[in-house]
């Protein structure tokens, strides 16, 4: 077994620099990485390219990063819940790229599994296949998309081991799978770290190779963004 | 009278099929699944990563791991499955969500649909809708007719950047049911009471109008 | 919920022509449609492609169907641990087309995911290349592999729900997620059968979204190949 | 003396660091994992989809729903995870697999290989070893230095049908140690009681000597 457990989230960090591309799993605030992104946005790094679906609220999530201006270009499909983010973007000092989610997904997929690019039919004839090579298969137009790597990507599950492998909760599941698999360095951080053993081998979502760094978080908020219920009846 | 929100909704559900697997958009869309026929067995998908959605928890039941597209708590049904977001597209793009439902700004003769940006104004994203819209084999959509303003969301062209070509199948706007055909837009149904007239004049597109065109029934 | 299962082999089958491409979950005799393979072998139907890692041995898995000479060309990455297909493949009455095992089961996720097309390196400069597109990303050439669908898939797994949900055990998981997402109609055959709800969300590995009819299969042989043990101590 | 497979296998696992994610293929691969040094954490994965891959089950252990890529049963480690085919070939070409070992029956001076196929004879397929070499980052293989007719498997150029190009990095054979550089093939170590002029002899190809070559040390 390989060992992959770090005691504490500067271990964690290690090697985090300014400028480097990261990605963050999540989907809004569900199933983010938010120990590593708190403990991110007290770092003096800048100029950074962040790879996620959606860009955090302002005091959470990515949030953080906007408000101290680590951030210098987003890879999203859906941002924009966050007046810091807009202001960022209206006045020009933050750079956003758009990308239709399923087609940002199946990117970092294959950023990790060695598939340098890939046709879709998403984005064919809209600006987003500006510049891209467009070709048809069985009568339908396709675009060719590329795949996406970071240098760290920050993943968060409920469960994990000490060889790396990860159990995802619910929808907090989204993009982490896959984003795991595109990091160079990928840091997972979970709600509960068990010895290797532990957990059923049927039952793991990413298989520990995946990771590089594991670490217990030290608390999670697991804050809600649109509280929805159905009255008792 | 022209329908509101939950009618148009109570409309699009006459559309679902026995054993379709359904993707809602948020807005009008997600109103949908209040109206499904008790005897019409249904799969929701939402594309964050989860198939056998089931209603609003209960107060207090509320799981910040279980959220839909629109990050809206939920439940899930018996039956369900969670999975991640790449999978989730591997279901939209391989056509085996048959069929979406989403909202649009404007929709054109030959059905394409605008969506996800009006130039000038802050662009939130297109979110999933552009993987959603170039692969289901049925896409429906639900909006009004007109805009705040009056102006036809129903054109020969769409003016706003476009979410995807060739798309729409069919249309149930607060006016009209129509569907897109080869050769553009088809009337087929008025809402209760609204006449002819109104319709054509709350269009900018040509409509194919044959025939007796019957009220909707809700 | 979405009811798919179906009481009898024989519904379970129905629409099965000839001419037709099947897919048939498996690496060796692990994890193999027995109860399927059992009985299309038993139906007349005739010039089949079959897409499968392997072709089975004389007796067991497609070998069934080799006898009956029902298979007119194997798609696969290894065969011939069957001496009934090494006649028919030199005498030339049964095609095959040898595919990287890696390219296999990409080229049927990407067939089950709508993606037409992707590159990848494996095969790059043999013959599996010939006649493909070559491109080069980050100065490593790869070759464009494209999609693979069927008429109909057949998988096997451990657990399943009425709703189509599959659970698999062990490695005799191997290709059949990737199959079941690739067939017009997947057929999934189970060694136990439960009601919706009683398998947990979480844990499922092919959602029911991709298969059309499922059965709890009749009996299980679950043969070894290559039986090897290390002695007690 | 040449090397028996069993020393083979036992030099190439001195070529395992800590932590390393490894592939073996079939044959004297499979024996390296008889000779991982204690201390040294490796976890080994099999294309078919399993990483943390232990020994070979007790008899009566046997389970058909684990086996390896040999189709040969095994058991797993603690830590150990399951997978489907096309995650477990993601490992391979996205290179979080870091070294695979396999058999070779040739290996030219540009680090092309042949190990799947000779033209006449009955064609097996290549199985999952295209995607292998064609992955990752390094590949060693693990072969006698000459064919059963005393033909030199150490080439110029690859005469069978190659299953990938420029990538074998080195090479264990019963003789020898070979480092496969820019230049062509590097001599680095002999196997113990084999003279220089009985490697030169058993290679078709030009081999780099430079200065003294050690005796492996096993």
């Amino acid at each position: 077994m390989i060992n992959k457990v770090v005691n504490n989230i500067d271990s964690a960090l290690k090697g985090v620099e300014s400028k480097m591309t990261f990605m963050f799993g999540g989907f809004g605030l569900s199933g983010i990485p938010e120990n590593s992104i708190a403990a991110l946005s007290k770092k003096d790094i800048f100029g950074l390219t962040c790879i996620s679906n959606n860009a955090g609220v302002d005091d959470f999530g990515l949030g953080l990063l906007l408000q101290r201006k680590q951030i210098k270009k987003m890879i999203s499909s859906y941002v924009g819940e966050n007046t810091e983010f807009e202001r960022q973007m209206l006045s020009g000092t933050l750079e956003v790229d758009l990308i239709p989610q399923g087609s940002l997904a199946e990117r970092c997929r294959a950023g990790g599994a060695g598939i340098p690019a890939f046709f879709t039919p998403a984005g064919y004839g809209t600006e987003v296949a500006e510049g891209k090579e467009v070709r048809e298969f069985n009568g339908k137009p396709h675009i060719l998309e590329s795949a996406l790597t970071a240098d760290f990507a920050f993943v968060k599950a409920w469960r994990g081991d000490s060889a790396g492998n990860l159990i995802y909760k619910g929808t907090a599941r989204n993009f982490n799978p896959l984003m795991a698999m595109a990091g160079k360095i990928t840091v997972a951080e979970v709600e509960e770290l068990v010895p290797a053993g532990e957990l059923d081998p049927n039952q793991i979502h990413t298989p520990g190779i995946f990771v590089q760094r594991i670490l217990q978080g030290e608390k999670y908020e697991k804050r809600i963004e649109q509280r929805t219920v159905r009255p008792r009846e | 009278m022209a329908l509101d929100k939950n009618q148009i909704a109570q409309r699009i559900a006459q559309e679902l099929d026995h054993n379709m697997y359904v993707n809602l958009g948020i807005g009008i869309p997600t109103l949908v699944a209040n109206y499904i026929p008790k005897d019409v067995d249904i799969e929701f998908q939402s594309e964050n990563g989860v198939l056998g959605m089931g209603p609003f928890p209960l107060e207090g039941a509320e799981d910040p791991d279980l959220i839909n597209a629109g990050k809206q708590t939920i439940t899930t049904m018996p039956g369900a499955a969670l999975f991640d977001s790449a999978t989730s597209f591997a279901m939209i793009r391989g056509r085996h969500v048959q069929l979406t439902v989403l909202g649009a700004m404007e929709v054109s003769e030959n059905g394409d649909i605008a969506n996800w940006k009006i130039p000038g104004k802050m662009v939130k994203g297109m979110g999933g809708a552009m993987d959603l819209v170039a692969s289901a084999d049925n896409i429906i959509v639900a909006m009004m007719h007109t805009n705040r303003q009056g102006e036809s969301k129903i054109l020969k062209k769409c003016r706003l950047p476009i979410t995807g070509v060739n798309c729409v199948k069919k249309i149930v706007t607060n006016l009209a049911v129509l569907e897109v055909t080869k050769n553009g837009f088809k009337l087929l149904e008025r809402a209760p009471g609204i006449r002819l007239e109104e319709i054509i004049k709350a269009t900018e597109a040509e409509l194919i109008i044959e025939g007796e065109i019957p009220e909707m029934i809700l």
